[in-house]
């Protein structure tokens, strides 16, 4: 990395209207994290209309979730919280000017990611399978265990939370293909990662929607 | 109703340009339709805005018109659906149309995105907000979505009023899906503007400029960013919901799948209330910088009015359930937001009262602005009184759904953030287009404006104390003379309103150029820091924030006789 | 639709602000709305007269004069916070004493259950079993209404008794007022619910006791003949009249006219898509009414609800009685 | 507890920055050891099966979900504090995030709040899942029926 000087600290990275990288960085971290908290509301409206749920037909959702597969659950989470892991460890080597473990575990999260929607699209074909389809498609086939017509809610529900969720799943990815042409580039460094450090806050917040997500579907019997 | 913005700013660019002889400003710094379409200058972005806005106020003010032609008709006993000038049908279409429009694309960005651009890093002393390429981003994503919102309810004819209930909304056959993806696009706009101005509001300020030294305007738009961040995307998880509900069917709102129509209200109000609170903080922000510099006087009391915006914006998320007294809502949560619907009034009451003691003891000039401004104080006035009537619960039963709520948000929102819109661009003129306004027609427009405003809405109170229910096109007959009295109220105010846009438009082609860079004398740094019309990075030399934002020339101390 | 105007423009009986106060039980409320009124005039004139004042009095006389530098007053500002805190409170308080009042229904109350429907009402009396369109109730006796709604929210409002509540699909909502004085008053529709939500327009008629229960008997049809009993259905129950004109001129409606069709030959359109031209007998005017869009006329939206299992075999007949009997 | 957190990090980084000698002198904060983040990582997977546990347990299902949440808080603040740099951030982004998961729980509490105490007056007045209601005012026959309770409450 271009070694800078105080005077001088013009590093090719400063926009012209900050005064300083640390300015600069400052900003998109809080843009960043404002973006964060713009999304956690919008994910708390799912679980609001959960809770309604929940609230209105307790045994309808109990028995809806009789259908759900909690150890596919369980990897997922498991395969989220491994991608965090190295998610964190990229930046921290991105801003130990270690380019090459930066790649590394930016590539490692993407796996793990993609491992995450292929389990998650296996599931949902699970349950296209028995007939389980979303709001007023839901016919269930007829050795299926769940009949009871109001269970469509649930699987509704299900859908939109599930499939929010891995929208933004897609998204990430997408921001971390951005990303990794960048590390290739070699454009990250202990002084330029603030772009990096955004897309695993991103990252994280998936994470935490997550682990929120997997216990309230999957386990609240 | 296609919309032809788009061509306007490139001859209102070179116009304006032409007649200037000042070296290069943000106006002619680059030439052609492409560099303003790509600008990332918040200036700049801010005139789009201005012009976008600008056409869609006036369409939507067309389908007002439509409205008030339609009511003021003769009752036809028996009417059939379409035995009136305009069928059931267009009539709802018309009042969804002017409902929408008026509340996603005109009277949301209004003050933020328009003056909150322009002035923002102005007046903090920044070269341009934290994040340009995202506030071009969000001006495009507020255009796609316009249009897309235009057209699907003009074509798509969305007939559930701009409140989307279900389970009507689910159950139309109207463009009800479209229109809530137009909504959903728009609130992005509304969030990512939010964003950026946060972040240049903490990040991005001239050195010496505290918290306390920021002109009031930057808390109100800081207050109302806070809001649009925190609020607008419940709104976008409603709408995704509402649009799955149609798709899928999936029965959260809509009763017929299992769903509650009154949880449906409580999500939307959730967002629609502090929704009111971005429209009307940034107006207060207004107008605590029109009154301070046209009565050459500091604020009364800025911390106390600096907090009120603060505060309003927080307690403005308890109070939604004032917009769901009769319906069905559960007894105890009535008895909470109406108590904190009074708690939210009172830093209301307190901007108001700290307003008209900043007049005492001043040099007040009735230039247009101030005009506005006494015009603002006279309509908000009303428009808060009456909404004291609608926040204690029994009251509420008599008045709720009637003519009475509908004057009252018009006197809020169109006597309130209108108002203190016109009158701020009417402040803000020489600055933004380095031109001189007619004061004279000024003053005229600001006088018919408030004549037609009060013609139009105050004989609708008196309708909604006696039991005229809202969104009608077809009422008893003892309330046909106020309908009468409302409609030519409303011609009016539509000749105050085309006054002030030919004044603008005479100024910008034949206007005078301006040749002082602080006509007004104020002492904020837009002001007395920047050229006649403000270079591209808006400042020569980093301003450096020295004192308060109201320290005018003519304040002299208190004689020490324990004046107060 | 009403047919019956009810009373066309009869002087405006009530103050400035208000209607008349029929029913003074749950109506205690104008009492607070006055209350509230003197209130906002006295702080109105006050801010708005300090304001025209200060602006009169401190007009800029010659340019740059001095002004006194005032950065606030906290015992000006303290006391500008707490009276108005001080007179919301105790608004909210009076507020909710009444709002309390007007929810607890008295014991032995009429019990009369309402059905919003798309754009009508219905009224059936628990007691009688009687099913009228307008609110048939006995004077100072305390009525109480169960409201439900059949498809979208509508809104039930008697502005003269002060009673506003929506009408929900999915849950009952309760009203509750007693009318101390005879007359007939609108019931109006507050929340938006489509094409005619302004002429959902139905009449409250306050009656003396006798004239009450006579009314009662009359409603319940007893002995009424098929061709009555359809006639009462199909502008009453069924609303029919809302969307199918019986009257000679055929005007068009959102649905067919039918006065002179039946026996005609209607060309309909399948649900399918495939077109045919069929006889208006008795089989087809069943099936409309149980499943209506299975074959629906040309040129009309599929829009009609089911009555299936709202209307019994006796009342089916009584309507194709009717429809019949429209002809010249 | 953020401030525990950060006073334990201090000794424990301090001891450990100065074992690293390479002082990269220009960010704002040091990073944090590999071991801490592998740790958390740990100590998170361990909370996934405890939840997993905790669905087995026979006790009443209200019980169940409110431990599942507690649990799952903890989880959201270690991967916020930990793995998105709270600790060592500007305390401002904790206070931004901090007021999003509050304005959450103001819109789950009073929402659902709002929902249990519809029938407060009325008995009959309460959320009782009805579809399209018929003439008598009972719902349609698809849907499902309404418990005849008492009529007449207080």
């Amino acid at each position: 990395m271009s070694a800078h000087n105080h005077e001088g600290e013009h590093s090719k990275f400063l926009a012209h209207h900050f005064k300083s990288m640390s300015q600069q960085t400052a900003a998109g971290k809080l843009g960043m994290w404002i973006f964060m908290a713009q999304e956690l509301l919008f994910f708390s409206g799912l679980f609001c209309a959960y809770g309604f749920m929940r609230f209105m037909y307790p045994d309808m959702v109990t028995q809806g979730q009789s259908s759900m597969d909690w150890r596919l659950g369980g990897i997922n989470s498991v395969i989220l919280l491994v991608s965090s892991l190295t998610m964190s460890l990229c930046v921290r080597s991105a801003r130990s000017n270690n380019k090459a473990g930066t790649v590394k575990f930016l590539v490692a999260t993407m796996i793990c990611g993609l491992l995450f929607l292929v389990i998650k699209g296996s599931e949902w074909g699970m349950h296209f399978h028995e007939g389980y389809f979303p709001g007023k498609f839901f016919n269930p086939v007829a050795h299926a265990e769940i009949q009871d017509p109001l269970a469509h809610i649930f699987f509704g529900l299900y859908y939109v939370m599930t499939g929010m969720h891995g929208l933004h799943i897609v998204v990430g990815l997408g921001l971390m293909t951005w990303m990794l042409v960048r590390a290739n580039r070699g454009e990250f460094s202990s002084e330029n990662y603030v772009s990096l450090e955004n897309t695993s806050l991103f990252w994280h917040l998936v994470d935490i929607v997550w682990i929120f997500l997997y216990p309230l579907l999957y386990l609240a019997k | 109703m296609e919309k032809r913005d788009m061509g306007k700013p490139v001859l209102f660019a070179d116009m304006l340009s032409s007649h200037h002889d000042t070296g290069s400003n943000y106006l002619n710094a680059k030439k052609g339709f492409l560099s303003w379409l790509f600008t990332v200058d918040h200036k700049r972005i801010g005139i789009m805005y201005f012009v976008a806005i600008s056409v869609f106020f006036l369409v939507g003010g067309f389908f007002a018109l439509l409205l008030r032609a339609e009511l003021m008709q003769e009752r036809i006993v028996n009417a059939t659906a379409n035995s009136y000038m305009i069928s059931a049908d267009h009539f709802n279409e018309a009042f969804t149309f002017h409902g929408s429009i008026m509340v996603f694309l005109v009277i949301i960005p209004s003050i933020p995105a328009t003056l909150g651009n322009f002035l923002l890093p102005l007046m903090i002393g920044a070269k341009d907000v934290a994040f340009p390429k995202l506030n071009l981003m969000s001006f495009h994503i507020y255009i796609v979505g316009a249009i897309f919102l235009v057209y699907t309810i003009a074509f798509g004819g969305l007939d559930t009023g701009w409140t989307f209930y279900t389970p009507y909304s689910t159950e139309t056959s109207t463009s009800v899906v479209a229109a809530v993806f137009g909504a959903f696009i728009l609130g992005f706009s509304s969030i990512l503007t939010g964003l950026n101005f946060i972040v240049t509001v903490h990040k991005m300020r001239a050195p010496g400029m505290t918290w306390v030294r920021m002109p009031l305007f930057v808390w109100a738009i800081y207050a109302t960013s806070v809001i649009q961040v925190l609020a607008t995307p419940v709104l976008a998880v409603t709408l995704v919901l509402v649009a799955m509900e149609r798709l899928l069917g999936i029965g959260i709102f809509d009763s017929n799948l299992g769903g509650d129509p009154v949880l449906f209200q409580n999500f939307f109000w959730f967002y629609s209330h502090p929704a009111v609170y971005i429209m009307i903080l940034p107006a207060f922000g207004v107008m605590s910088e029109l009154i301070t510099t046209h009565s050459r006087k500091s604020i009364f009391g800025y911390k106390a009015v600096a907090i009120s915006s603060i505060g309003i914006a927080v307690i403005g998320f308890f109070v939604w359930g004032h917009h769901m007294f009769t319906s069905g809502q559960s007894a105890l949560a009535t008895v909470f937001f109406s108590f904190l619907t009074y708690a939210v009034a009172v830093p209301t009451a307190i901007k108001v009262f700290s307003w008209v003691a900043t007049l005492y003891k001043g040099s007040i000039s009735f230039t247009t602005p101030m005009c506005y401004a006494f015009v603002f104080l006279f309509l908000f006035l009303i428009g808060g009184i009456t909404g004291i009537f609608l926040g204690a619960i029994s009251t509420d039963v008599h008045l709720h759904n009637t003519y009475f709520v509908v004057a009252h948000f018009h006197y809020v929102m169109m006597g309130g953030t209108l108002i203190a819109w016109i009158g701020a661009i009417y402040h803000w003129w020489p600055k933004i287009t380095g031109k001189k306004y007619s004061e004279t027609w000024g003053r005229i427009s600001s006088v018919v404006v408030f004549l037609g405003f009060n013609l139009t809405f105050f004989p609708q109170f008196i309708m909604g104390t006696r039991g005229m229910p809202r969104r009608y096109y077809d009422y008893l007959p003892e309330y046909y003379n106020f309908h009468v009295l409302s409609t030519i109220g409303s011609w009016v105010l539509a000749i105050g309103l085309f006054i002030v846009l030919f004044n603008w438009l005479h100024s910008i082609f034949f206007g005078k150029n301006e040749s002082s860079s602080n006509p007004w004398k104020a002492k904020t740094i837009e002001w007395t820091d920047t050229a006649v019309v403000p270079i591209e990075h808006n400042f020569e030399k980093q301003p450096i924030s020295t004192h308060g934002p109201y320290e005018f020339d003519e304040l002299v101390k208190p004689v020490k006789t324990g004046g107060h | 639709m009403s047919e019956t105007v009810g009373p066309d423009s009869a002087a405006w009986q009530g103050s400035f602000w208000l209607p008349q106060n029929a029913s003074p039980m749950t109506s205690g409320q104008d009492a607070l709305f006055y209350f509230i009124y003197s209130l906002s005039v006295f702080f109105f004139v006050l801010v708005v007269g300090f304001m025209v004042f200060f602006a009169w009095k401190y007009r800029k006389r010659k340019e740059g004069e001095s002004t006194v530098d005032i950065h606030g007053n906290t015992k000006l500002e303290i006391i500008w916070s707490v009276i108005p805190g001080v007179l919301f409170i105790v608004i909210f308080i009076w507020g909710f004493f009444d709002w309390i009042k007007l929810n607890v229904v008295p014991q032995g109350a009429l019990e009369v259950r309402v059905v919003g429907r798309k754009w009508d009402w219905l009224f059936i009396d628990q007691k009688t079993g009687a099913e009228t369109s307008d609110l048939i109730v006995p004077i100072n006796v305390p009525v109480r209404l169960t409201m439900s709604s059949a498809d979208v929210i509508h809104g039930f409002y008697i502005p003269d008794f002060r009673i506003n509540r929506d009408v929900l699909p999915n849950q009952y909502t309760v009203v509750w007022f007693k009318a101390e004085k005879a007359g007939s008053y609108p019931i109006l529709c507050t929340q938006y619910c489509g094409t005619k939500h302004s002429q959902m327009v139905r009449y409250v008629k306050v009656l003396p006791k006798e004239d009450y229960d006579k009314a009662m008997i009359a409603a319940q049809g007893a002995g009424l003949t098929p061709v009555e009993l359809g006639k009462k259905l199909f502008a009453g129950k069924g609303a029919c009249a809302s969307c199918h004109s019986v009257t000679p001129d055929k005007v068009r409606l959102v649905g067919p006219p039918l006065f002179g069709t039946y026996g005609e030959m209607q060309n309909v359109v399948h649900s399918g898509g495939k077109k045919e031209t069929i006889k208006f007998d008795d089989n087809y005017i069943r099936e409309s009414i149980v499943d209506p869009n299975i074959r629906v006329v040309v040129g009309y939206p599929p829009v009609m609800p089911s009555y299936q299992g709202q209307l019994n075999d006796k009342e089916l007949n009584a309507l194709i009685e009717y429809i019949k009997s429209l002809k010249k | 507890m953020l401030k525990i957190v950060r006073n334990k990090k201090r000794q424990n980084s301090s001891e450990h920055s100065s074992g690293d000698q390479k002082h990269s002198h220009n960010n704002e904060h040091g990073l944090l050891p590999v071991r801490l983040y592998v740790g958390i990582f740990i100590v998170l997977l361990m909370m996934i099966f405890m939840n997993i546990g905790i669905s087995m347990l026979p006790i009443p299902s209200i019980w169940i979900v409110s431990l599942l949440i507690f649990v799952a808080i903890i989880q959201t603040i270690l991967v916020a504090v930990f793995y998105m740099e709270l600790i060592h951030e500007d305390k401002f982004y904790s206070f931004v995030f901090g007021s999003a998961v509050l304005f959450m729980l103001l819109f789950f509490g009073i929402t659902l709040g709002e929902i249990r105490g519809r029938d407060f007056f009325t008995a009959t007045e309460g959320v009782k899942m009805m579809r399209g209601v018929d003439q008598n005012g009972n719902f349609a026959p698809g849907g499902p029926k309404l418990e005849k309770k008492s009529e007449g409450s207080h």
